[in-house]
């Protein structure tokens, strides 16, 4: 098992490897296949043009209720207060397709949004911001998804 | 380290006890919190906006609106006439709820084969129409008390009726309405279950639908939730329209009276 | 094309509040009819708006977003009588767009 | 769908009935409860049609057990105590006992049972297996917080009834009581709001075993 400084070290070692070939895709932000097709929480941000691992931030909020009474309907909210974000996006690791939503935080509006998103079981939920250099900071919950009643 | 942690668990193991029934009590109060996320941006709005435009669009074989339709305070009133209803009407020599007397409107001005309806299915065609019909009038009356009227004997017989129909079990597992809904404080899995021989509270139980159903993304009315309350009930398939779910409408909105409309809600 | 959005703007300290509600199935294509085949997923792919015309917001959604969209951003700027634009487009190409105004 | 019911869109409890008399309001007084209960009895029939596995002639079939206890809570009060052990007796005849004489099957079998709700609706297929639908009433294992509380709590049922070993003769009224409570729950209650499982033939033998072992058998989460 990896400890946290590590791995911070090996993204950033891998995210100066992937700036300095040039890969960063020049609109990995717009509608995106592959990232909505993508099974795992790590492959979507791959597709979205992120490199490296995901770091935490105090900087990044989501807003998600403790526990959903219907994964039909599962209200989030991303905010950030971080500069230099040109997208915030939301994630549910255990989703069949992890990536729900992905916002561009453009000069016109506020780095907030709101929706609503289908949820298959519990899992933990990602807020992630998506910096103009390809780092992505994250907050996570775990939702909590309960079944009716009756069976039906 | 290893007494510590073998107290850290003893630790635990007394608390298990306290934890049980605190781990109960927040997981109500954490749906408590669900559901007020969900109160703002109810898609029951989207089919307020189609019902409003149905009622006042000239539509079927005569090319009329509804606008004249009288939902039993006078032809067009729609304020108010929501939370007075199941109500009698002398036209139709019948007590008739919001969805069946829609039907009677959109027959008598429209000229709507009721048939499109009663034989129809939930989220299509006319019958879908009538929901979001049905959705906009009881919207009208958002905030306003349940006063169902009980002047005349049609409506007081109706009252009877219905309790007679709210108590009798029947199906494969003898279950009735009152099963779930006869008494104070229940929960089917963790649905809270309105006691509906009374007035169970503001925006729950009869005075809460039509309501959107985030389960399943529909629009209910109270002809489809108590559809499918029967359904549940292990019992046949109640008739739209028909004489059970006028008089349980009756039953349980003079039972609700005072409670406040918060129509159109939004559920589970 | 659609049924309309239900559009609330909301002028507010300077900015402008935007809640819509969209009218859509939303098919994940993870569910099964009642003879056991996968219902194809269908799902508005994308949402653009624009403020008098100058667009000012867009996003892109996969399946996993629920039926009957809700949606919520603030534009910097704008006030009470500017036009705010919000527009669709769906995994069939589908497309709809519905204007309200700022109250 | 009964045709004659079709376009019934509303509610005639006057026109159409016996009280054509009180129509005009003119104060004949409103009808007796006896003549309220057949209307509504008719109103029942005439309100259903058959879909799917469900038929309104089984469904609705006259039952003297509810139809007793429904009429007092109509009336509002208890059903008569002679009446009450009268219904009793004649549910506890219908009990059938394991053939093989094991009232105690896999409780692991039985906690899921205890937690479907499938089965018998009109959605439902003739030939799917029906759950015990526990859950949606009682709590039963700890670990399951997604409970109904229509009925008492089941966690611990075997220290709640003094069962150390199920196996025990000591045990073996409260044993057969458990069985018979699961295949027709009015044989102790004449008016209680459980199903009659076994015999409404809801529920298999092995599936009434498998719930009595949930119940019973001490290495049962039940009992932890």
């Amino acid at each position: 098992m990896q400890t946290r400084r590590q791995t911070l070290k090996q993204s950033a070692a891998a995210a100066a490897l992937v700036a300095g070939a040039g890969l960063l895709p020049q609109h990995a932000l717009a509608f995106n296949k592959a990232a909505f097709e993508a099974k795992s929480l790590h492959d979507a941000l791959k597709d979205l043009g992120v490199s490296g691992d995901p770091v935490a931030s105090a900087d990044v909020t989501l807003t998600a209720p403790d526990i959903a009474e219907n994964g039909a309907v599962v209200p989030f909210a991303l905010s950030t207060k971080l500069p230099d974000v040109k997208a915030l996006v939301l994630l549910v690791e255990k989703n069949p397709n992890a990536l729900a939503a992905v916002f561009q935080v453009t000069p016109e509006v506020e780095p907030n949004f709101a929706t609503r998103s289908k949820m298959g079981e519990t899992s933990d939920v990602y807020a992630v911001a998506v910096t103009k250099d390809g780092k992505a900071l994250f907050a996570k919950k775990e939702v909590k998804v309960t079944l009716g009643g009756c069976g039906g | 380290m290893k007494a510590h942690q073998l107290a850290l668990a003893a630790a635990a193991l007394g608390l298990m006890a306290t934890t049980v029934a605190w781990a109960q009590k927040s997981t109500t109060e954490a749906i408590d919190e669900y559901r007020e996320m969900l109160q703002d941006g109810n898609p029951a709005e989207l089919f307020e906006m189609k019902g409003e435009d149905l009622w006042k669009k000239a539509r079927g074989p005569k090319n009329a609106s509804l606008e004249k339709c009288d939902l039993g305070l006078g032809a067009g009133v729609t304020r108010g006439a929501f939370v007075q209803l199941p109500r009698y009407f002398p036209d139709t020599h019948q007590v008739q709820d919001l969805e069946s007397r829609l039907v009677t409107c959109m027959s008598t001005l429209q000229g709507i084969d009721p048939k499109e309806v009663v034989n129809g299915q939930w989220g299509k065609g006319e019958r879908a129409n009538v929901t979001a019909l049905a959705t906009w009038v009881a919207a009208q009356s958002k905030g306003m008390t349940f006063d169902l009227p009980q002047s005349s004997p049609q409506e007081r017989i109706a009252y009877e009726m219905g309790k007679r129909a709210f108590y009798q079990r029947g199906g494969s597992h003898d279950f009735s309405c009152a099963t779930c809904h006869g008494e104070d404080g229940k929960r089917i899995r963790l649905q809270d279950l309105p006691n509906l021989t009374k007035n169970p509270g503001d925006g729950v139980g009869f005075a809460a639908w039509p309501a959107y159903r985030v389960s399943n993304g529909q629009m209910w009315t109270m002809q489809h939730r108590l559809n499918d309350c029967y359904r549940q009930q292990r019992f046949p398939e109640p008739t739209y329209g028909s004489a059970v779910t006028i008089a349980l409408g009756v039953y349980m909105g003079v039972n609700a009276k005072g409670a406040k409309s918060a129509v159109p809600a939004i559920k589970r | 094309m659609g049924d309309p959005m239900r559009i609330r703007a909301q002028a507010k300290d300077g900015n402008v509040l935007v809640r819509i509600l969209m009218s859509h199935e939303m098919e994940s294509g993870q569910r099964k009819d009642s003879s056991g085949n996968k219902i194809p997923a269908w799902w508005i792919q994308e949402v653009t708006a624009k403020l008098n015309d100058k667009p000012v917001f867009s996003c892109e959604w996969g399946p996993a977003i629920s039926k009957n969209p809700f949606l919520q951003f603030t534009i910097k700027g704008g006030k009470a009588g500017d036009k705010v634009s919000v527009s669709w487009k769906d995994s069939k190409g589908d497309t709809r767009t519905d204007e309200a105004t700022v109250s | 769908m009964n045709k004659s019911t079709a376009f019934i869109l509303g509610l005639a409890a006057v026109t159409g009935t016996a009280l054509v008399g009180c129509a005009g309001g003119s104060g004949a007084g409103t009808p007796s409860s006896a003549e309220l209960d057949a209307m509504a009895q008719k109103m029942v029939q005439e309100s259903f049609h058959d879909k799917g596995i469900v038929k309104v002639k089984e469904a609705l079939v006259p039952d003297e057990t509810l139809r007793d206890c429904d009429a007092a809570a109509v009336a509002g009060h208890p059903i008569a105590a002679a009446t009450e052990k009268k219904l009793e007796a004649e549910n506890f005849k219908t009990i059938q006992w394991p053939a093989d004489g094991k009232y105690l099957g896999d409780w692991k079998s039985g906690e899921k049972i205890a937690q479907s709700g499938k089965g018998r609706t009109w959605t439902d297929k003739a030939d799917s297996a029906n759950g015990g639908n526990c859950y949606n009433c009682h709590q039963i294992s700890k670990e399951e917080i997604s409970y109904g509380t229509i009925g008492p709590s089941l966690y611990h049922y075997a220290r709640l009834k003094g069962v150390t070993d199920p196996n025990s003769p000591a045990a073996q009224d409260i044993v057969k009581y458990t069985w018979g409570k699961i295949w027709n729950a009015k044989a102790y209650n004449a008016c209680s709001n459980m199903p009659r499982a076994g015999y409404k033939g809801v529920l298999t033998q092995k599936q009434v075993a498998d719930i009595v072992a949930l119940l019973l058998d001490p290495k049962s989460p039940v009992n932890q």
